[in-house]
């Protein structure tokens, strides 16, 4: 009866314990973003391997990109030469049906003309439109800033996080 | 919840002529034999940790007898290394224990250096402990959050994503990646660590030391919680030795065995820190569910001291190798083994001279750890099962492979 | 199309009935249960969407439940293999109406890292079951999946009427899996 | 200066103590198990006959000085050129733990053991190891399942990773990807 007694008492005071623990977090700063709130961002790597960006003037058709995949996404077609001897891109697209965002591409590139972005919201109602990108076609996100040729661009919210945690004092 | 149950005994038993019996004699030649029932539990099941699916034969709530199917996420890891050069397999390991990309990645990298023989950046070396501890952090905040979840704790799940997002958060700034990082490459790193970084980093380790002790009150010391834990699902060492269980599972039984101490690899020599390994001055017996959890709680504080062991001696200079422009290993064959999170990892390449490998085979600690469970779950009730499997912590990424 | 077996086509159309299936979509979009069925690495970012930082709950689709009868989302987060579809299929078969699919991740999408040389793999889900938004990336970020959560329930109230879109299946979906 | 990776000292090439004093046992025991055998460099092996593989593993395990209690992987190699199949056994001991003066002296710093056995293609079988070690029982399985080594003289050897009618051994050099699996293409379809 004496253990029986000690047994439920140690039951309930060991989760009220638990329950005071989660109990003190009522009082402190919510760690929930409200991500598609544009005054709360969420926090990107300056390396963050997304959707790639591609700058289709600077590419000299050399397929090391291409061959460097491991899963053969990348199509590059060429139609013919110009005038001074250079190859004319006419596609250069990418399949994220298979793309598994290792930035494997981006290392052979001699010309530094493909990088990873910070785009993510890459969902589609279809297959066919949405998943497979040509870069030498439209506007889409791929044209805007070039967030990965500037390594420390994308730094600064971070540094901002990490001086707004300093100044608290430590532990966010 | 795909459970769907039958009656095994489809054949009624020869009858006896009941008439010629007595009626109190008729109960006692049955002997009261209740009748077992092919339970499935899986794939989908989310108490399987994936896509495990395990059948079992049950005598009311009691486990008679238990099978597990593995290979509903067989990826083809293994072909795919012998199909591609060694660089573009590395990501591919990242894929098979998706909680320990890091790791796994260190220990591929380890064996495809040791192939070629390359000898890599001695500042790459303490990066990539650093990495592979934080990894090692992470892994098992998640393993603790989970089992509570198994367990009926929800409130410790969400408390452990606060610290393992911070910890993403930090991999992710140097890799890009938030889960798969593909950082550590053949010949070192990809990038060096920047000082922000190193003070984030610092930040992110007092924050887990801090919380802690917060997620062992949730849980450790949470009464219902031991009595789910405590005592169930023992592994003796015989056990776990014969069936090759590693990690957490290994030391709970009271094996004293940690690569890293044992057979270090890497820089690990260089570092002081404990193996925690199982004993009976806590709750628990040996090698019970209870002891394979306070090890990987354990197991958190030496993965702290480790990465701030490293932080202060490591040195200074460039973190990648320079490598040929196409790496042919010569050939031969290299056996390499690592402690991930879960067990030992280990890789086992057979080189023709190739860039790619003639035989690429890899041992995922999880496949063995889940091996041992047909042996260890006879007798258990069905609700401690949830309890075992949850406690091995494992991956189906890398059962399957 | 459950509904339009029920009602007449211009009964569907007066103003009452569009008050009431607006309601209904509303309702529809608004609490989306996902099926709790993790495959592989893109279960570990859903679980971190369903998690503290992200949490899903505010999209009304934080119900992981463990049943498929009592979910209408099914998020396949991971690769499906030979083994696998199967099951999904029966999974998705279990449902209750109306029901949907996000393809979470390349290997979803499309067979994604294994689509040369995985053997083992499906080249993408939808030969399998249909699916109504395709998400690639490997794995997806948290902030994607909750992007692709929220523009399945803008087509769930863009379409009205509050029934699945008919997808047109990929060939091996009519010589059928399960 | 401690190594900074396990590949520093490959060149030197001593003899791996644990696997010397195998190949010892075995000589001594069964002198004419051992077919072959590396005893230096980066992966020290030894190649036994299939018909003495289980004597040799009981003598590895049973051996006071090695004690080789647990079978760590056991891989499957297709040699297609020389129309062999090769089964490749790791074991490692938790019951002796190598001293600091072991790790000094051997190049490979990790305390395995290797043992091989290989069979002709045609006739791929090897006899089970499984009631030696219980955990390379799971082990054999996927050897077979991918490999197609048949493992005799143990309980049910039916493939694990893959389905019971996957046609052949994947793993096998000459193994053809077949185009579909009951409905569902294997190989990418043409435009996807």
């Amino acid at each position: 009866m004496r253990t029986y007694l000690k047994d439920v008492w140690h039951g309930i005071s060991s989760t009220a314990k638990g329950m005071v623990l989660t109990g003190r977090h009522f009082f402190t700063k919510p760690t929930t973003i409200e991500y598609p709130d544009p005054g709360e961002q969420t926090y990107f790597s300056p390396y963050e391997r997304g959707l790639h960006e591609f700058e289709p003037e600077k590419c000299i058709v050399c397929h090391l990109c291409a061959k460097a995949c491991p899963v053969d996404c990348i199509t590059i077609e060429d139609g013919g030469k110009a005038a001074d001897g250079s190859k004319i891109l006419t596609r250069y697209e990418i399949d994220y049906a298979k793309c598994l965002f290792c930035s494997l591409c981006i290392d052979p590139c001699p010309v530094d003309c493909i990088h990873m972005g910070q785009q993510y919201d890459l969902a589609a109602f279809d297959r066919e439109g949405g998943v497979r990108i040509d870069f030498t076609k439209g506007e889409g996100p791929w044209r805007t800033a070039k967030t990965s040729a500037d390594p420390d661009a994308g730094l600064a919210p971070h540094l901002a996080r990490i001086a707004a945690r300093k100044k608290k004092g430590g532990e966010a | 919840m795909s459970t769907n149950g039958r009656s095994t005994a489809l054949t009624p038993s020869e009858a006896e002529p009941a008439h010629e019996l007595h009626e109190r004699q008729l109960l006692v030649g049955r002997d009261l034999r209740t009748e077992e029932m092919v339970l499935n539990i899986g794939p989908q099941h989310p108490a399987t940790h994936g896509v495990l699916r395990v059948v079992i034969k049950t005598d009311g709530e009691i486990v008679r007898a238990l099978q597990p199917h593995v290979g509903n996420l067989h990826r083809c890891a293994e072909k795919i290394g012998e199909s591609v050069p060694y660089y573009q397999w590395v990501p591919y390991v990242d894929r098979m224990d998706y909680l320990a990309a890091m790791c796994n990645e260190h220990v591929a990298c380890m064996a495809i250096e040791q192939l070629g023989d390359i000898q890599i950046p001695e500042r790459a070396e303490y990066i990539r402990v650093i990495v592979a501890e934080v990894q090692r952090i992470l892994s098992h905040l998640m393993a603790i959050g989970v089992y509570g979840l198994d367990l009926g704790a929800f409130t410790p799940f969400l408390h452990q994503f606060r610290e393992r997002e911070r910890g993403m958060d930090l991999l992710d700034h140097i890799s890009g990646g938030r889960l798969l990082y593909h950082y550590v490459r053949i010949g070192g790193v990809k990038r060096d660590l920047s000082r922000d970084w190193l003070d984030e980093l610092d930040a992110f380790l007092a924050a887990v030391e801090k919380r802690l002790p917060e997620y062992n009150l949730l849980l450790m010391e949470n009464r219902i919680f031991q009595e789910r834990t405590c005592g169930i699902g023992v592994i003796d060492r015989d056990t776990a030795v014969r069936w090759g269980v590693t990690g957490p599972g290994l030391r709970a039984a009271g094996v004293d065995w940690d690569l890293r101490r044992d057979a270090p690899y890497s820089v690990y020599d260089r570092f002081d820190f404990d193996v925690p390994h199982g004993e009976s001055g806590i709750a628990g017996v040996l090698g019970d569910c209870f002891q394979r959890h306070w090890i990987r709680a354990k197991e958190v504080e030496q993965s702290v001291r480790i990465v701030r062991q490293a932080l202060a001696q490591m040195p200074e200079g460039p973190v990648m190798a320079n490598l040929p422009k196409s790496f042919r290993p010569a050939a031969g064959e290299v056996y390499v083994r690592g402690e991930n999170p879960r067990g030992e990892l280990a890789c086992y390449f057979v080189s023709e001279g190739k860039d790619t490998a003639y035989r690429c085979r890899c041992r995922g600690p999880s496949y063995s750890n889940i091996a041992v469970i047909t042996e260890v779950a006879e007798g258990v009730l069905i609700a401690d099962l949830v309890a075992l499997i949850g406690s091995m912590d494992i991956v189906l990424g890398e059962v399957d492979r | 199309m459950p509904d339009d077996l029920y009602l007449d086509p211009e009964l569907q159309q007066s103003v009452i009935l569009t008050k009431v299936d607006w309601l209904k979509d509303w309702g529809r979009r608004n609490a989306l249960w996902p099926m709790a069925f993790g495959l592989a690495c893109c279960a570990m970012e859903m679980m971190a969407t369903a998690a503290t930082k992200y949490d899903l709950d505010r999209f009304g689709a934080g119900v992981f439940r463990a049943s498929p009868r009592q979910s209408d989302l099914m998020i396949v987060a991971g690769t499906v293999t030979h083994k696998m579809a199967p099951r999904v299929r029966r999974l998705y078969d279990q449902m209750p109406d109306p029901k949907y699919v996000i393809a979470m991740g390349a290997c979803t999408v499309g067979g994604g890292p294994y689509v040369k040389y995985g053997y083992h793999v499906v080249q993408g889900v939808d030969l399998v079951v249909p699916v109504d938004i395709y998400l690639p990336g490997c794995p997806p970020r948290p902030e994607a999946l909750i992007d692709a959560i929220r523009k399945l329930q803008f087509r769930i109230a863009e379409r009205g009427g509050g029934t699945l879109t008919q997808i047109d299946p990929r060939p091996a979906l009519a010589s059928g899996v399960a | 200066m401690a190594k900074t990776s396990p590949a520093g000292d490959a060149s030197t090439n001593e003899a791996d103590p644990i696997t010397k004093a195998a190949l010892d046992l075995i000589q001594r025991e069964l002198p004419d198990a051992v077919v072959a055998s590396e005893s230096g460099g980066k992966h020290p092996w030894i190649r036994v006959k299939p018909e003495s593989l289980r004597a040799v593993a009981r003598l590895v395990r049973d051996d006071e000085g090695l004690a080789m209690d647990c079978c760590h992987l056991v891989s499957g190699v297709d040699w297609q050129a020389d129309d062999e199949l090769e089964a490749v056994y790791h074991l490692c001991s938790y019951a002796k733990k190598p001293d600091a003066e072991y790790r000094k002296r051997t190049p490979k710093n990790d305390p395995w053991l290797c043992i091989k056995v290989r069979v002709p293609r045609g006739a791929p079988d090897v006899p089970t190891v499984m009631d030696i070690w219980t955990g390379a029982d799971w082990h054999e399985r996927e050897t077979f399942d991918l490999v197609g080594i048949r493992f005799t003289g143990r309980k049910e050897l039916r493939r694990i990773l893959l389905p019971e009618d996957w046609p052949g051994h994947p793993l096998r050099k000459d193994w053809v990807t077949p185009a579909t699996y009951h409905g569902v293409p294997i190989v990418p379809p043409e435009g996807l």
